[in-house]
């Protein structure tokens, strides 16, 4: 934090994202569905290993209620 | 019931400290907002209590802003509830009315109004007439916390699916006070579709009412489709005083979510 | 309630896109199939030419898209091949060269994001490489052409302070020729060094080392030396600042000036109520400095206590440089006077580098006593004697002695904040200045055009203002010596037939850019200063300050065509 | 109305037929929701899966212009099973006998094939309507618009007199009125065959009234109905068209003929707010006042007079439209000197029984739902509490018939039309308003994937669609709300205008055109 | 300064809903849904929300035309006015009564439809009024 290239970027994002997650919970879109992280460009492996943990999570969660509900709605 | 804020606007009026006092009036059998500008003229003046207290209320601060958008130089006094008053401090924040030329009359909701609010807070600072009543918690975010993840996505869903996109939240806010709506922006939400795209348009909403709205409830009650809107906002409201211990209208100064850096946590 | 009568985001009816494949070689040639993704982009809405280069940024690459842009009449080319941080530059140029407007240029990287990471996956590869294609041309369909934005620039810079920071800055940017006009608060240039004996290790005199810069500088006919004279007024940005000057009582003087230089230094902390400061048997190091400088200095018996009001609650900063002076002036003390006493209490001894390492080493050889004390159990300072607890062993010791010297540090000085407002810089908790980048821009301010050196920035040493002044005489060279203030066009922009002026972008802004304008109550941008952050176009609740280039309408049709 | 918009809010089933309510009658669904939300069964019956559709319990989708088959199968299916209630038939109505006879040939079966509703469908809609305590029929153009709107109509009334839904709070067969003042419009007699509140202008008792309340001398001959003063325009017996705050030339079916008709016109008068279509073809163009700018009151759905208040002066040198007419009627002689509505809401109380005890100071707030005979009368909830206006009820035996125009060979698409939540009637006003035009800028033709995929035809492709009577361009919605071999369109459009293509063939009754049923052809525009 | 709420009934379709028009020096500013209003209840529609706006848009008629020369050109309210109810008068005494006709307005107010089926039966003479009840 505090490293971003536009001196306070992330700690906005950051702020949001909190925001966020907890919106997303009580409406019913788990919040795991969102993440972020900061990963600077010499961070390969700390990428890598965000990347696949997060598409475990979300593997582990399954297909989103929205595109559930979206389906439904087309059908 | 009006004696007090009669009193007070009369005075405020002859003294020409206000140019006017945008209030609510019984007119053509109908209750609704009205700027009294003459003292002697204040008959008509009542509080919003038309079957049950407070079922009568009005964006009376966005209507200011109109008027105060023409007249900047001018003073006016405004009724106000405690929503109003949080109302009046959150658009002070957003430079949307200068509190130099804004003088509050307050009232303080009965019990039976804060009870159906859920209010935090059903009284203003300062109040002419009222009695102070007890604070409520919301039990409606309560309630739907409590549900399990799948079981709120689905109460959401049911919610929004009957929205018929008149606006009427936005338009009745008195916090929406922007010219250009992201609503309104189609590469954000596809226009002409019944219901609007889900949810977005109603988590759209709800982001933008994040550090900004007073819960004042009109939302909830100017939608066509019953959603109860003022318990999502309640809960977007919860989650920034969690985060940031900021409360729009309760907190001082300006939302965490405009403010450089990371002070306002601290 | 909206009276605007909005257009809807249609695509511009003459689209006519490139779309160019790289394969790499066999970068991303050998881990997808590109031939099929040059087919899948062909089929999009708006393209009107594909192909595939074995390296698109060859010349014969370079070639080709050129050739493509007159024959096919493209106005949006869309290269997907590898990172846009090393190629877009030169692929912009090549489109600029042939005809079509740079900014309409979209990148699409299908090698760091895609083959590299897929290497075993040809067939999902590929599909995610149409799909990153399919994006790509459908944020280009929205580009809008842009022209980059040019300012012109005086070479003249306004450096305020006289300390050595700022003279050093003044004299640098004079002998290239820059004109400089510097300020100094003081009737006299100099700064602190005016108050210093002298200088370590070389020895010299500070008097008549500063008073050699001070000649320098005043002989140099492009630079106007106001002595006594405060900085009143800031207005305009990088190029082109209005400065108000006021000396004393006398008349405003107006100048108009390129960059800014700050660097107004800092003071000594006045110990008041620290150790029974008197400022006669217990007194501050720039104390002892003047009693050396003027040959006042008599005590035999001296004991030094660092960290006097420094590293407390309230300023828990360490100055950096008075571990440094104190072994300087006990040093000098011993070399004077052998028989004296000299006792420094420490909590850390903060000399760093080789030299000043040397130094303390040479000051115990001269049989100057270090003693560590207890910030938990600071030093008393009563009747002559100065008691303190050894810790660990826990013996309490007394020092007898008739001279305390306390090592306060330097703190920023009062006027900093009106400074700060005036030029819109930030500061950090402890009133000092705060730069762009500690480790990467630690001369720049975030806001373009104010640069800092010295102490205004953090406590130095001479030999660190000094430096610092001559490096920021070339961080402003970098700028000032330009034909023209020449910036990127993608920077901010707000509607002013809709923003209603809530400063939610203003406040979020970081490098200033942004104003109220009180007549038409609304924010304005200042696309010089704009560095295209995006926080504005993030925090506006109403889409009227957005980001060219990044519209949200380019953003999410992007998005969408996931 | 039968009955009013609020009592919708307590019936236990409602029965929404040829009604897209949330986008036409918004404030109406409101009511829907809340029923729902007390857990009435929702049933809906449309041709397009509209927005209320997708609330519904059960949707059905017939096709188009067999509303009286369906109708028909589903009051057999209650007959079949004694779910009809026999007192109220019996005491109330008459005629049931000929009509259960023709009810007898509409076993679900056949009603499945005509309509495209399976049987199960069928029993669940009448299980879900004859079972509830109080059932509401709300109804709108998707029935009346159709060569057999009427009989469409009397097929709601059998269903209700069937189940003894009539007459009682939350019940009713409702009609929503497309208009804000079209109810008014045909109290006040501005219909060819009767005078203001319904008195039949060939009545010698009614022609003597108005003679003696005008002082005037009146023809006891029926006028003419649009269709015909079109057709008369056509044959030359028709020479002076005065037009007020109309747009026959998009609104009425088959514009080319229309503007034929129009041309023709020795004199054509419009009188209107905004430059439309109709106007540009006028001798002479009036710019009257909307309804921000003027007096007066309108009559709404269910039957209420409200106030209109005036907020501001005309724009311009617009007048208001009352001003306007007096003052012609000054020069051709027959003097008017009214100071405002308000005397004129006195003369219409004085001539009209319904409105008999309708005056201004009465209207502040909620106003009055008519019939309102006299001063002391509350005014009228719901309609034939005590029982029907003829007496009786009188059940029709109605048999199905097919659309005039059905599809072909050479147009194998049925096609019909229909408002959208952002824009009213012929868009002169909604497409004026800037935020109404932004959401939905231009019209659409909505098209099932199925088709189009079988015709090349992509989401957003301009195609042409042509109907007997012309050709239009515009662009394509894939869609599910329609299904396969079915296509709508928005007739807001001026640039791509719906009533090109429809069919002018019209109920023999009430003279309503087929706007909901023609037969197109859809290709991919050069 | 005038700053005024009107309470009136909206425009657009059947439902009957009452709102105040918002209206600030003489020009309507806003719609604000009327919590007395039986049929809406402090409730609108999208079009609801909206119906100031074409109220005031610049494309309103806000002067007579006359069609000269095949072309429509604007003209005083008299000139209109006199040449309308010359020419009505002209082609009913010509060809009768019947030969006009009239289209009355489901947008008129009630006054002024009663007005213009009284001017059509007294006024010319002719049971010639209909109105788009139908559609």
């Amino acid at each position: 934090m505090g490293d971003c290239h536009y001196l306070y970027g992330n700690v906005a994002t950051e702020k949001r994202v909190r925001f966020l997650k907890k919106l997303l919970a009580f409406s019913g879109i788990e919040e795991e569905r969102l993440r972020c992280k900061w990963v600077s460009s010499a961070e390969a492996s700390e990428f890598v290993e965000e990347m696949q943990d997060f598409t475990e999570t979300l593997r582990a969660l399954g297909p989103s209620p929205l595109k559930q509900a979206g389906a439904q709605r087309a059908a | 019931m009006t004696q007090n804020v009669k009193k007070k606007v009369k005075e405020l009026l002859e003294s020409g400290k206000i140019k006017g006092f945008l209030g609510l009036c019984q007119k053509n059998g109908h209750i609704g907002p009205h700027l009294f500008c003459d003292p002697d003229d204040l008959e008509s003046m009542v509080l919003g209590d038309e079957e049950r207290p407070g079922d009568s209320r009005y964006p009376l601060n966005k209507l200011l802003i109109h008027i105060a958008r023409s007249y900047p130089d001018e003073t006016f006094g405004v009724l106000v509830r405690g929503c109003d008053e949080r109302g009046l401090k959150t658009l002070y924040t957003w430079n949307q009315l200068n509190p130099d030329k804004v003088i509050p009359v307050g009232v303080a909701c009965p019990q039976e109004l804060a009870d159906a609010c859920e209010c935090l807070r059903p009284y203003p600072e300062e109040f002419v007439e009222g009695e102070r009543a007890e604070e409520r918690s919301s039990a409606s975010v309560t309630k739907i916390s409590g549900l399990d993840v799948k079981d709120r996505f689905t109460s959401w869903m049911k919610e929004f699916a009957r929205c018929i996109k008149c606006y009427g939240c936005r338009d009745i806010c008195p916090m929406c006070f922007c010219n250009e709506c992201s609503l309104e922006a189609e590469e954000l939400i596809h226009t002409g579709e019944l219901p609007p795209e889900i949810p977005i348009f109603h988590l759209v909403r709800a982001v933008h009412m994040a550090g900004r709205c007073i819960d004042c409830g009109l939302c909830n009650e100017v939608c066509p489709a019953d959603i109860p809107l003022r318990t999502l906002y309640k809960k977007v409201a919860d989650i920034i005083d969690e985060e940031f211990n900021y409360r729009p209208g309760y907190s001082e100064g300006k939302s965490p979510l405009n403010i450089l850096g990371s002070a306002a946590e601290e | 309630m909206n009276e605007k009568r909005k257009e809807k985001t249609e695509q511009p009816d003459d689209l006519r896109i490139g779309v160019f494949i790289c394969d790499c070689g066999s970068n991303i040639a050998g881990h997808l199939d590109c031939s099929a993704v040059t087919e899948y982009a062909a089929s999009l809405p708006g393209v009107v030419f594909a192909k595939e280069n074995l390296y698109t940024c060859s010349e014969a690459g370079i070639t080709e898209i050129q050739k493509a842009i007159s024959e096919h009449e493209l106005n949006r080319v869309v290269v997907a091949s590898c990172s846009p941080r090393t190629h877009q530059p030169l692929f912009q140029s090549s489109c600029a060269e042939a005809g079509m407007n740079p900014y309409l240029f979209e990148m699409v990287n299908i090698r760091d994001q895609c083959s590299w990471v897929h290497m075993q996956e040809h067939a999902e590869a590929t599909e995610k490489a149409k799909e990153l294609v399919r994006m790509g041309v459908a944020k280009a369909a929205f580009l809008e052409p842009q022209k980059d934005i040019e300012a012109s620039l005086l070479s003249r810079v306004l450096v305020i302070g006289g300390g050595v920071a700022g003279l050093s800055a003044a004299e640098a940017l004079a002998d290239m020729a820059l004109e400089v006009i510097l300020v100094e608060k003081e009737p006299k240039a100099g700064g602190l060094l005016n108050q210093i004996n002298q200088l370590v290790p070389e020895g010299v005199k500070a008097a008549e080392y500063v008073e050699r810069i001070i000649e320098s500088v005043n002989s140099k006919s492009n630079v106007t030396v106001h002595l006594g004279t405060e900085v009143k007024a800031i207005a305009g940005y990088i190029g082109n600042y209005e400065i108000t000057l006021q000396r004393g009582e006398g008349e405003a003087i107006q100048e108009k000036v390129g960059c800014i230089v700050v660097a107004t230094g800092a003071v000594p902390l006045e110990p008041a109520g620290l150790y029974g400061y008197d400022g006669e048997r217990v007194i501050t190091q720039m104390q002892l400095e003047e009693q050396l400088l003027n040959g006042q200095f008599k005590a035999q018996r001296v004991v030094m206590i660092q960290c006097a009001g420094a590293r407390v609650p309230g300023r828990e900063y360490c100055s950096r440089i008075c571990c440094m002076i104190a072994v300087k002036n006990a040093a000098l003390i011993k070399d004077q006077d052998p028989e004296a006493q000299v006792h420094i209490l420490y909590r850390d001894i903060q000399m760093y580098g080789t030299e000043k390492e040397r130094m303390l080493w040479d000051a115990r050889g001269k049989g100057v006593r270090f003693d560590v004390y207890d910030p938990e159990k600071p030093p008393e300072v009563k009747d002559g004697q100065v008691l303190f607890e050894q810790p660990i062993v826990g013996t309490k010791r007394q020092i007898p002695c008739d001279l305390v010297v306390l090592s306060t540090p330097l703190v920023a000085r009062e006027g900093a904040s009106a400074l700060s407002q005036l030029l819109r810089i930030p500061m950090d908790q402890n009133g000092f200045f705060l730069e762009a980048h500690a480790k990467l821009r630690p001369l720049d301010f975030a806001t373009d055009g104010v640069f800092l050196c010295g102490s205004a920035r953090y406590p130095a040493t001479v030999a660190e203002a000094r430096s610092q002044g001559l490096g920021v005489a070339s961080r402003v060279a970098t700028v000032l010596f330009k034909d023209k203030l020449v910036t990127s066009a993608l920077v901010a922009e707000i509607d002013p037939e809709t923003c209603v002026g809530c400063l939610g972008c203003l406040d979020m802004c970081p490098y200033g850019a942004i104003e109220f304008v009180p007549e038409k109550g609304i924010c304005e941008v200042n696309t010089i200063l704009c560095k295209g952050c995006g926080c504005c176009a993030a925090t506006c609740p109403s889409q009227s300050a957005t980001l060219k280039g990044f519209k949200p309408k380019q953003l999410l049709s992007q998005i969408r065509a996931i | 109305m039968t009955n009013s918009i609020a009592e919708v809010e307590d019936a236990e089933c409602i029965f929404v037929i040829g009604s897209n309510t949330t986008s036409s009658h918004p404030l109406v669904a409101t009511r829907i929701f809340r029923a729902k939300e007390k857990g009435a069964k929702l049933i809906v019956a449309d041709p397009r899966e509209v927005h209320i559709a997708k609330l519904a319990d059960l949707h059905v989708q017939h096709n188009l212009g067999t509303d009286v088959a369906l109708l028909n199968g589903i009051m057999h299916v209650i007959l079949e099973r004694n779910w009809h209630d026999r007192s109220f038939i019996e005491e109330r109505t008459e005629g049931f006998d000929d009509f259960k006879r023709v009810i007898d040939r509409y076993p679900p079966d056949k009603v499945a094939e005509i309509t495209g509703v399976s049987p199960e469908d069928i029993l669940r809609i009448a299980e879900y309507y004859a079972s509830a305590g109080t059932a509401s029929i709300l109804y709108c153009m998707g029935i009346t618009q159709h060569t057999t709107g009427v009989d469409n109509v009397k097929s709601l009334a059998n269903l209700a007199m069937l189940t003894g839904n009539v007459g009682k709070e939350s019940t009713g067969v409702n009609p929503l009125r497309g208009q804000n003042n079209v109810q008014g419009a045909c109290d006040m007699g501005g219909l060819p065959n009767v005078y203001p509140g319904y008195q039949p202008v060939n009545m010698l008792d009614s022609q003597k009234k108005f003679e003696s309340a005008w002082n005037a001398t009146l023809s006891d001959r029926v006028g003419l109905t649009i269709p015909d003063m079109l057709s008369g325009l056509m044959d030359g017996s028709l020479k002076a068209l005065y037009v007020i705050g109309e747009n026959p030339l998009m609104s009425d079916p088959d514009s080319h003929h229309v503007e034929k008709a129009l041309k023709g016109a020795e004199l054509l008068v419009v009188q209107d707010i905004f430059m439309t279509p109709t106007a540009e073809l006028a001798h002479v163009v009036l710019p009257g006042a909307s309804f921000a700018e003027k007096d007066g009151t309108f009559t709404n759905t269910e039957r209420r007079v409200l106030r209109v208040r005036k907020a501001i002066e005309p724009v311009g040198e617009s007048r208001t439209d009352w001003e306007i007419i007096q003052d012609i009627s000054n020069r051709l002689g027959y003097a008017m000197d009214y100071d405002g509505p308000e005397e004129i809401m006195k003369e219409i109380a004085a001539v009209t029984p319904s409105y008999g005890g309708i005056s201004y100071d009465r209207l502040e707030g909620p106003g009055l739902q008519w019939p309102c005979p006299d001063p002391e009368h509350p005014g009228t909830k719901f309609l034939h509490k005590d029982g029907f206006a003829r007496g009786k009820g009188l059940f029709h035996a109605i048999e199905y018939q097919e659309p005039a125009e059905v599809v072909d060979e050479e147009y194998p698409l049925w096609m019909t039309t229909g408002r959208v939540h952002v824009h009213y009637h012929t868009g002169t006003m909604t497409r004026n308003s800037p935020s109404l035009h932004a959401e939905m800028p231009e019209g659409y033709l909505e098209m099932n994937h199925r088709d189009a995929a079988r015709l090349g035809i992509c989401q957003g492709d301009l195609v042409s669609v042509t109907s007997r009577r012309g050709t239009i361009n515009v662009k394509t919605q894939i869609t599910e709300r329609v299904r396969e071999g079915v296509v709508f369109m928005p007739f807001h459009f001026v640039e791509s205008s719906a009533n090109v293509l429809t069919n002018p063939a019209y109920d023999p009754v009430v003279k309503i055109p087929e706007y909901k049923v023609c037969a197109v052809r859809v290709e991919k525009a050069a | 300064m005038d700053y005024r709420t009107v309470p009136t009934t909206c425009t657009y379709c059947g439902c009957g809903c009452n709102f105040f028009l918002e209206v600030l020096d003489g020009r309507i500013i806003g719609t604000i849904p009327s919590k007395s209003g039986p049929a809406n209840q402090g409730k609108l529609c999208i079009k609801g929300w909206h119906v100031h706006q074409f109220v005031q848009s610049p494309e309103r008629l806000t002067r007579p035309l006359l069609r000269k020369n095949g072309n429509l050109s604007e003209v005083s309210w008299d000139e209109a006015l006199d040449y309308t109810a010359s020419r009505l008068k002209e082609i009913t005494s010509a060809h009768g009564s019947d030969s006009a006709g009239f289209f009355a307005s489901a947008k008129l107010t009630n006054e002024e439809n009663y007005l213009i089926q009284k001017f059509a039966r007294a006024a010319v003479g002719t049971n010639n009024v209909d109105h788009c009840a139908r559609l």
